[in-house]
């Protein structure tokens, strides 16, 4: 039932996927300028332009182009930068892994912080350490990405050198390290979003009748809270926490540029100022791939959390 | 009955339980006493919001940080209010046991049954393994789950509402307790379901010579459950008397109306005699008898201060100032 | 019979007050100063917000200057009152139409369902799937940078939170009993819908609202970090940070009073948005 | 000096295309002359040239041939010899019309004749600009056999192919290149030219680029000690990178200028009448503009004003020219003679995120307030920005200027001759400079030329077709071991004799 | 009389073979691979007539379509077929303007008493929104009317300004029925409605719909599952299982005698108020089958003692049996020689 349920659910991204594709491909035409001017500057004399244009096919009429890059795109091929000079494909394949790297480390930091400070919280509610926990993430939550992922670059890496300042590394250690500072501006963030719902919903288990149960039954404390409570708490939080990674994967776009990461987020925008279709088109295609499957992901994670979850 | 009392497994004393809400204090349960006999199914009754769950679950010490709870409750010679988190747990589920009102939501939902079972034999017996596989099939068996050992690893929502209560029950009865608390056990069920675990509950405490105490609202399970009665009224016992003597003289104001509230009572489609108003709020009780403004007996001597649970007949407890004067439940007054 | 049943109001008739929710009042009191800023900058403001001073570049928090000055010599503090009314706007502009379509698309496809339901899903589906950032800012970069493109923007996007919101609660409503009540006394749809469901289902909307205005005033700043924000000489919080992250070392005030003005105006909405959650609850 | 290391440069963008003649921006063009080597090359002070491939040359009397000399065993980096037909192959690639933008500097060769290791330009007219042209990365000298070896169906693929891993014959090499993120050049074991120590250059062994956006980012990682260069260091941080003990805050003389461009035409694209149609208005506008005070605000103080509209460092720059110094009064008055008393509004467009475009237009804003004019301004990203300049749909704009060759016939074309780009876009046409122009480009004689090149910039001074604002420097920081790397001002980065003391 | 003479006029609501099923989701593989979708039987073949004026209990456990054919009735739910005539019109094909006046004269009042008033109208808006609409008082005599109709539910005026959440659930449900009340209607639908009150409150309630029944002359459907309450009130009593009516009588005969094997287990299965009358044996052994999965035949075989094999292929129809009583099981079909018929039963 379950393999049904996941084919159902890929084959009813498809018609999202066409929608999505020419959607991209109509808006990226409407965007002003183009990509011969962003590539040639100020200076190109028109035949220097026209010249580029003819190279680039955007000589073409629309229909004619969008049926190239279907056909294109039916053969597998995405098309190729036309500012980089790399097919398209290839960047993704070295841009994407950087960023679904940083989006699960901050999803794990995310959760890492989270959790253990909103048991506490939910535990301790109304007190002064529910207060501080709680003031401290909604601060996090009122300020802008870039001004605390600068205040902790400043701070840990320049002034501190606990970390470097940006780059991606090259072993899977040195990426943790290389990774960590952004990783951490974006979990905060995110931590902040769960740090709330969690610890409503803890607050909501714990009056739930079972935990009484359990409790009745001389469980352990320990116990009651990790097989009781966190689980059933943590079923909401991941639905929440699928639905914030889509988000995540576009806040790396502000992320990526402060820490000088080459991910997806960075090339996209470089994209759009670039005027870049064949990447900006590409990379929306894997960006709805990705949050789609990242969807499915978390209702499979979510049916395997709750026996309750018939997708029949 | 008149043969002097063994000692009760349960003495409970002047137990207070005290809400701090919002709106300020909810004193939910005064200066309750009881005492529950080896063997014996205690009915506790009352209207809803009078208390009885709360009082439950003072019993094992479940209630949390801004709850207070005072008094004594007595089991196997300690006083379990008060006592430490670790050795309240040795009581917990090992010696007595608790079952609740709703099984959809007593149960948890991401576990199977099985592993609920066995996490209670864990704690409590040491089982692990396969012993604890065994041991849990054999339970399910004695709730009358067909075809256990399949079922242990199924959830809750994979049964019937039915088959749930006969699962929290299992669960409960894992660690072999002496005392059942039993929340309602079959109010969300449906009377053919209510009958059989009723029933069940029954067989039970002849076979392992469990006590019960059995919170319902519902006088007709009262009946055909329970040795003795206790009714609750505004957080307090109000009447506590053997089973045949309530419903044939009842020896409170509030115990009569009920009674006569019921459509048994009177002709067919003729008006119900109901107890007139609702309960009080537990924030704001009246001066006197918490029952006084609903009562057609009231007089002065009801107000001022509340009136005791005093012992009015050997194991026959009222609280009411005219519990003497009180008429029969089909006698009709003038 | 002619006994009236007896009449039962005089026994417990439980009234309860509405007690204020200090949560509603700690946010709207820390809102208030934003308000006065934004609603009279003149009165508060020592200078003008866009004047220069090449005499007072670069300086710190002096009585002079309360929050010091920018590198053109500006007043800080006077931006940041100025910028007041500017935030303020984005916090409405961003989620004005997205509330009021959402909401009102959300309790129409949540109440009739069907295949406009599904299409509208569909639709929602295509602009969830696109990571918002991402699509704003290809947006704004379509329609040019501004404040105004970015309402646009936001618009175009935001509307599927509440959609979603109110759609599952409308549907949730709609199967109430006071709701079918309703059906069963004979009232047409719309009475149904916009009298009896919606009001009961618009509460979640109304409390995501006040969290989304914090998020559209800090969206604001990230487009202003890109340059796709307000436009100079605009004193808009978040692009005074972002403007200020040159400085960073060497003249923290420059984005950091402005980035406590968007923790103060973020806290403020929080609690606002905590404290009518609470309130609008219908039964306490 | 110090051999052997690897430097790492953080820089603000990759490269795009590394092919000297098809390259697109000065992202390729800064560090192409790194990777392939020119027959000439410019001098160190920028304004001559000096032998590079070419050990010499000669120019005929009458100055209608050059003839230049190979030196002797020189190598492209995979080792193969670099002869007279790959000289004779690049220059006639470069100089196709086709190929690349910049085709035009080589215009004048009517032909290329080779003889042993000598190579003979045959010109269809005297050309004065020819040794400049020598000297820059389009006359680059390619190996005809690797590149013809590259993949593809036609030369425009194998371009592509090729440029993917370039093998020229620069002081480097290109290791490894991972567009958008690194690339990593290495030391060229073959090259000709010898360091210090007698021995060759380079020192280093390698240049790591790494593409730092986030200027702050770049100067973090500068201080942390990840990279030990930095380049486009905003002007704001200059003073406090000076003050830093652990780093050297290098201006390198630029030819950079930095002006607004103005439409002159009398109706805008949308049709609506053009206040800046007005030379007097033009003027006024200059003559409003307090260059000082930008400076202090817009450079903390490292630019200097712009007199003419070509830099102080370009050849034949006229040191007469004064440029229009702040003089609000004459401002008003052109303001009142034009019939503009009271003021008019105009909207420029900037780069948005640029902070100096924006620093630069908020404080005109203030400035012309004074003479009534209301600047509205309208940030744009580049693309579009660009597209609508060229379109000739924009009133005013941000602009910026750096020479690609040594000698100022480049510059004019794009400001002054309409045919070029419309002067700039701004539609200014002067029959008098475009004949100035025309005779100076074969005007031999440098003191004749400079004295035409004078009159062409006191004509573009009293039309003022853009308004002038001021020259700025290259800012790089460099950490304090880093010796010998120069940015000249046409913008190249040069690292050939660049070193890490220890 | 048989139920057969009767005329259209004696039956205020006739129901006849009414069907309700509910569709369940279906997996989208189990579609592609054309599985038969899978219904909830809520309603099957559901044949019931209530007279002018009288009370029609319906009892049944949790899930036999009680609520369901409430539902029904007013057009909450659309049936997938039989017939529903009200006064002789056909209720099922109604269009609006007409379903407006059926609801006038039609009215249910719901279970919950905490769900079914909108927690933001005041009950006065209540009341008033209905008079308003249905322009049934003119603006200046509605709250003469609102007065008028509190007291009839025995509430005190001042409760009109007030909101639900400030009363307790007995003067909720008052509440609801004031609100059904000010449609005047003939006829109401009480699905439950006092299945959530205390014992001592149910009664209040019960003394009010009685009160109301004989003072407006007012039919009723009176669905609960409390026994005790269904035989007080009701005049003839309807038992459900599975969605099928199983057995229809008199409340009499069928307290006194009831037929069917289900009847009785129901029945002996409701704890009797008198301990000194107590049972051992449990009334009926095993769980509901899932609506799902109906079983064939007769739908409580599978619990049912007497079953034999015909009871697992043919559905036994609802006849009659003695004079106002009519029974669905086949230990009652005449063709069955008597030899063959349990003894307990008959
Ligand atoms: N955690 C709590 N916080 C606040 N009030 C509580 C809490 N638990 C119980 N109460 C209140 O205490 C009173 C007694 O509640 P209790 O649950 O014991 O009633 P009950 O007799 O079990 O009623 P029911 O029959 O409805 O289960 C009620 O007024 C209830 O509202
Ligand atoms: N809207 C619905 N969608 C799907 N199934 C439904 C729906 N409403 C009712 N059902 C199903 O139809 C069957 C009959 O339900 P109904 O509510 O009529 O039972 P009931 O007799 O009123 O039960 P209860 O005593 O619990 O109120 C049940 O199996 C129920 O699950
Ligand atoms: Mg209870
Ligand atoms: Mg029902
Ligand atoms: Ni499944």
């Amino acid at each position: 039932m379950r393999a049904s349920y996941v084919l159902k659910r890929l084959l009813q991204i498809i018609p999202t996927f066409i929608a999505v594709l020419i959607l991209v491909f109509l808006l990226v035409r409407l965007l002003p300028g183009d990509p011969a001017s962003a590539i040639l500057g100020d200076r190109a004399t028109p035949e220097i332009v026209a010249r580029k244009k003819r190279e680039l096919g955007l000589d073409q009429p629309l229909v004619v182009q969008f049926w190239i890059f279907v056909q294109h795109l039916v053969r597998g091929d995405l098309g190729e930068s036309t500012s980089l000079k790399v097919p398209v494909l290839r960047l993704v394949g070295e841009r994407l892994p950087v960023t679904l790297f940083l989006s699960v480390y901050a999803s794990i930091l995310g959760v890492v912080m989270a959790v253990p400070l909103a048991i506490l919280a939910a535990v301790r509610r109304n007190t002064w350490v529910d207060g501080v926990i709680r003031g401290l993430f909604q601060i996090g939550l009122s300020l802008p990405v870039f001004y605390v992922a600068l205040q902790l670059l400043t701070l840990l890496g320049a002034k501190l050198q606990w970390f470097p300042i940006g780059g991606y590394g090259d072993s899977f250690g040195d990426r943790l390290y290389h990774l960590f500072l952004p990783a951490l501006t974006l979990g905060f963030n995110l931590a902040a979003i769960l740090v709330r719902t969690l610890r409503n919903s803890i607050l909501e288990v714990l009056t739930a009748e079972y935990v009484e149960f359990a409790r009745s039954k001389g469980l352990r404390t320990r116990v009651v809270l990790s097989r009781h409570v966190l689980r059933n708490a943590l079923i909401s939080t991941i639905t929440l926490l699928g639905l914030n990674i889509g988000a995540l994967i576009g806040g790396a776009v502000i992320t990526e540029s402060v820490f000088a990461i080459p991910g997806v987020g960075r090339l996209m925008i470089d994209a759009i100022f670039g005027r870049d279709y064949p990447v900006i088109q590409g990379l929306t295609l894997v960006f709805a791939v990705l949050v789609s499957l990242v969807f499915l992901m978390t209702d499979l994670v979510h049916a395997r959390l709750d026996p309750r979850v018939e997708h029949a | 009955m008149s043969a002097p009392l063994p000692s009760p497994v349960l003495r409970v004393r002047d137990l207070d339980v005290r809400i701090p809400t919002p709106r300020g204090e909810l004193h939910a349960v005064r200066g309750v006493n009881f005492d529950l006999q080896p063997g014996e199914v205690l009915g506790l009754v009352g209207e809803s919001g009078s208390g009885k769950s709360v009082t439950l679950r003072a019993l094992l010490q479940l209630h949390r940080k801004p709850v207070r709870v005072t008094g004594t409750i007595e089991y196997g010679g300690h006083n379990l209010v008060g006592l430490s988190e670790a050795k309240l747990r040795n009581v917990r589920g090992a010696q007595i046991g608790m079952i609740f009102q709703e099984p959809m939501t007593a149960l948890n939902p991401v576990l199977t049954i099985g592993e609920q079972i066995r996490e209670n034999l864990r704690e409590h017996r040491g089982l692990t393994g396969k012993a604890a596989n065994e041991r849990a099939v054999e339970l399910l068996d004695l709730v009358g789950i067909p075809s256990a050992r399949t079922r242990l690893s199924d959830y809750a929502h994979q049964f019937s509402g039915g088959m749930r209560q006969r699962a929290m029950i299992a669960i409960a009865l894992a660690s072999e307790p002496r005392v059942l608390l039993a929340d309602e056990p079959t109010t969300a069920l449906d009377v053919t379901i209510q009958d059989q675990i009723l029933r069940l509950l029954l067989k039970l405490r002849e076979q392992l010579g469990m006590s019960i105490v059995l919170v319902t609202h519902d006088l007709g399970v009262v009946a055909q459950t329970c040795d003795r009665v206790a009714v609750m009224y505004a957080g307090r016992l109000v009447e506590t008397a053997n089973v045949t003597d309530v419903f044939s003289a009842p020896k409170h104001a509030y115990t009569l109306g009920l009674l006569r509230s019921l459509p048994d009572s009177g002709a067919h489609r003729r008006p119900l005699q109901p107890i007139p108003g609702s309960p009080p709020d537990l924030r704001h009780l009246p001066a006197g008898c918490a029952f006084a403004p609903r009562c057609a007996f009231h007089t002065n001597a009801c107000l001022g201060s509340e009136p005791p649970l005093i012992e009015i007949a050997p194991s026959r407890a009222s609280a009411c100032v005219h519990y003497a004067k009180l008429p029969l439940v089909n006698e009709v007054v003038v | 019979m002619t006994t009236t049943a007896p009449p039962v109001t005089s026994v417990a008739p439980r009234r309860t007050r509405r007690r204020p929710k200090p949560t509603l009042i700690a946010g709207l009191l820390l809102l208030l100063p934003l308000v006065i800023a934004a609603v009279a900058p003149k009165l508060l403001a020592p200078y003008s917000p866009t004047d220069f001073d090449y005499t007072a570049i670069l300086q710190g928090p002096s009585a002079k200057h309360l929050f010091g000055t920018d590198n053109f010599g500006r007043d800080i503090f006077s931006r940041i009152i100025f910028g007041a009314q500017v935030d303020l706007q984005i916090a409405v502009f961003t989620t004005l139409f997205p509330f009021v379509f959402g909401t009102l698309l959300g309790a129409f496809t949540g109440f009739v369902g069907k295949w406009f339901d599904a299409m509208i899903g569909r639709v929602a589906d295509l602009v969830v799937v696109f990571p918002f950032l991402v699509l704003v800012i290809a947006i704004v970069a379509v329609l040019g940078p501004g404040l105004t493109n970015m309402y646009i923007a936001v618009s175009a996007v935001g509307w599927v939170s509440y959609w979603r919101l109110v759609r599952a609660e409308v549907m949730a409503q709609k199967e109430t009993e006071y709701a079918q009540a309703a059906r069963v006394l004979g009232f047409g749809p719309s009475r149904v819908l916009l009298r009896h469901v919606l009001p009961n289902a618009v509460t979640p909307a109304i409390v995501y609202l006040m969290t989304d205005m914090s998020l559209g005033i800090l969206l604001g700043a990230s487009l202003g970090y890109l340059g796709l924000g307000a436009q100079p000489p605009t004193p808009e919080w978040g692009v005074m940070v972002a403007d200020g992250k040159n400085f960073m070392a060497t003249a923290w005030w420059i984005a950091g009073f402005p980035g406590l003005a968007l923790t103060l105006a973020g806290v403020a909405f929080s609690l606002i948005g905590d404290g009518l959650a609470d309130a609008l609850r219908p039964r306490s | 000096v110090e051999r052997g290391g690897t430097l790492v440069y953080g820089r603000y963008a990759d490269s795009l295309f590394l092919d000297p003649v098809l390259n697109d921006a000065n992202l390729d063009i800064w560090i192409l002359t790194n990777l392939y080597d020119t027959l000439l090359q410019p001098s160190a002070n920028g304004k001559g040239v000096q032998p590079g491939l070419a050990s010499s040359y000669t120019v005929s009397s009458d100055n209608k041939s050059m003839k230049l000399t190979l030196r002797s065993g020189i190598k492209f980096a995979d080792g193969s010899p670099i002869t007279a037909a790959d000289v004779k192959w690049s220059l006639d690639r470069a100089r196709k019309p086709d190929n690349g933008d910049w085709s035009g500097s080589l215009a004048s060769i009517d032909n290329i004749t080779t003889s042993g290791n000598t190579v003979t330009l045959n010109l269809k007219r005297p050309d004065p600009t020819l040794a400049a042209a020598l000297a820059t990365f389009n006359s680059a000298i390619m190996s005809q056999k690797l590149f013809n070896a590259a993949a593809g169906k036609n030369d425009a693929e194998k371009a592509k192919a090729f440029a993917e891993k370039p093998i020229g014959s620069g002081p480097f090499v290109l290791s490894e290149w991972k567009k958008g993120s690194y690339m990593v050049i290495k030391r060229n074991p073959y090259y000709w030219k010898k360091g210090e120590d007698g021995k060759a250059l380079p020192y280093l062994d390698a240049v790591r680029f790494e593409i730092i956006p986030d200027d702050n980012t770049r100067i973090l990682k500068l201080q942390a000690g990840e990279i030990q260069g930095a380049e486009f260091i905003p002007l704001a941080r200059v003073n406090e990178l000076k003050a830093n003990p652990k780093i050297n805050m290098a201006l390198f003389p630029s030819t950079q200028v930095n002006f607004i461009t103005m439409n002159n035409r009398p109706k805008l694209k949308d049709g609506s009448t053009n206040p800046l149609s007005d030379v007097r208005v033009r003027q006024a506008l200059n003559y409003a503009t307090n260059k000082d005070a930008l400076i202090q605000i817009v450079t903390y103080g490292v630019g200097k004003p712009m007199n003419s509209f070509m830099s102080s460092t370009t050849p034949l720059f006229d040191t007469s020219q004064k440029g229009f110094p702040y003089n609000l009064d004459k401002a008003k008055a052109l303001m009142a003679a034009a019939g503009y008393k009271n003021g008019f509004e105009v909207t420029s467009m900037a780069t948005s995120g640029s902070a100096n475009d924006l620093a630069q237009l908020t404080a005109l804003q203030q400035m012309w307030a004074q003479i009534g004019v209301k600047l509205k301004i309208e940030q744009l990203d580049a693309a579009t920005k660009t597209a609508r300049y060229r379109a000739n749909d924009f009133q005013m704009r941000t602009g910026g200027w750096t020479n690609d060759i040594n000698d100022p016939s480049q510059i004019t074309t794009y400001f002054a001759i309409y045919a070029t780009v419309e002067s700039l876009h701004t539609g200014f046409k002067s029959a008098e400079i475009e004949k100035l122009f025309e005779q100076s480009q074969s005007e031999t004689s440098r003191v004749k030329r400079a004295s035409i090149y004078r009159r062409i910039q006191t004509l573009y001074h009293e039309a003022a077709p853009i308004v002038y604002l001021y020259e700025t420097p290259y800012p790089v920081a460099l950490a304090k071991n880093v010796k010998g790397f120069v940015q000249i001002p046409l913008g190249n980065n040069i690292f050939a004799a660049t070193y890490l003391d220890k | 009389m048989t139920a057969n003479a009767v005329t259209s006029n004696e039956y205020l609501l006739d129901i006849q073979a009414l069907t309700k099923t509910f569709p369940v989701r279906r997996s989208f593989l189990s579609r592609w691979r054309g599985e038969a979708p899978k219904v909830v039987r809520a309603l099957t073949d559901v044949n019931l007539q209530v007279r002018r004026g009288e009370t029609l209990g319906i009892v049944g456990e949790s899930g036999c379509g009680k609520s369901t054919l409430a539902r029904c009735i007013v057009r909450l739910h659309k049936a997938d077929a039989g017939s529903i005539r009200y006064d002789g019109r056909e209720v099922l094909t109604l269009g609006a303007e007409d379903l407006r006046m059926y609801y006038r004269r039609v009215q249910m009042i719901f279970q919950d008493p905490f769900s079914s008033l909108n927690p933001r109208m005041t009950v006065g808006q209540v009341l008033r929104e209905v008079l308003t609409v249905h322009k049934l008082r003119p603006k200046e005599q509605q709250g003469e009317r609102v007065r008028e109709l509190l007291g009839l539910v025995g509430l005190s005026p001042e409760a009109e300004n007030r909101l639900p959440h400030e009363f307790s659930g007995g003067q909720r449900q008052r509440i609801g029925i004031a609100r059904a009340l000010a449609m005047e209607p003939d006829c109401l639908v009480a699905d439950e409605l006092v299945s959530a009150l205390d014992v001592s409150v149910q009664a209040q309630v019960v003394n009010l719909l009685l009160e109301l029944q004989e003072k407006l002359g007012l039919t009723v459907l009176f669905v609960a599952h409390d026994l005790r309450l269904v035989r007080h009130i009701s005049h003839r009593v309807a038992v459900m299982y599975l969605g099928r009516v199983v057995e229809v009588g008199t409340t009499q005969e069928l307290f006194e005698a009831p037929a069917h094997p289900y009847t009785r287990a129901l029945l002996a299965a409701a704890p009797h108020l008198d301990p000194a009358h107590r049972v051992d044996a449990p009334a009926v052994s095993g769980e509901l089958p899932s609506p799902l999965n109906v079983p064939s035949g007769c739908p409580f075989r599978t619990r049912c003692p007497y079953a034999f094999d015909r009871c697992a292929t043919d559905r036994p129809e609802l006849t009659e049996i003695r004079l106002g009583q009519s029974v669905a099981c086949h230990l009652f079909d005449p063709a069955l020689r008597p030899a063959d018929q349990p003894a307990e039963v008959r």
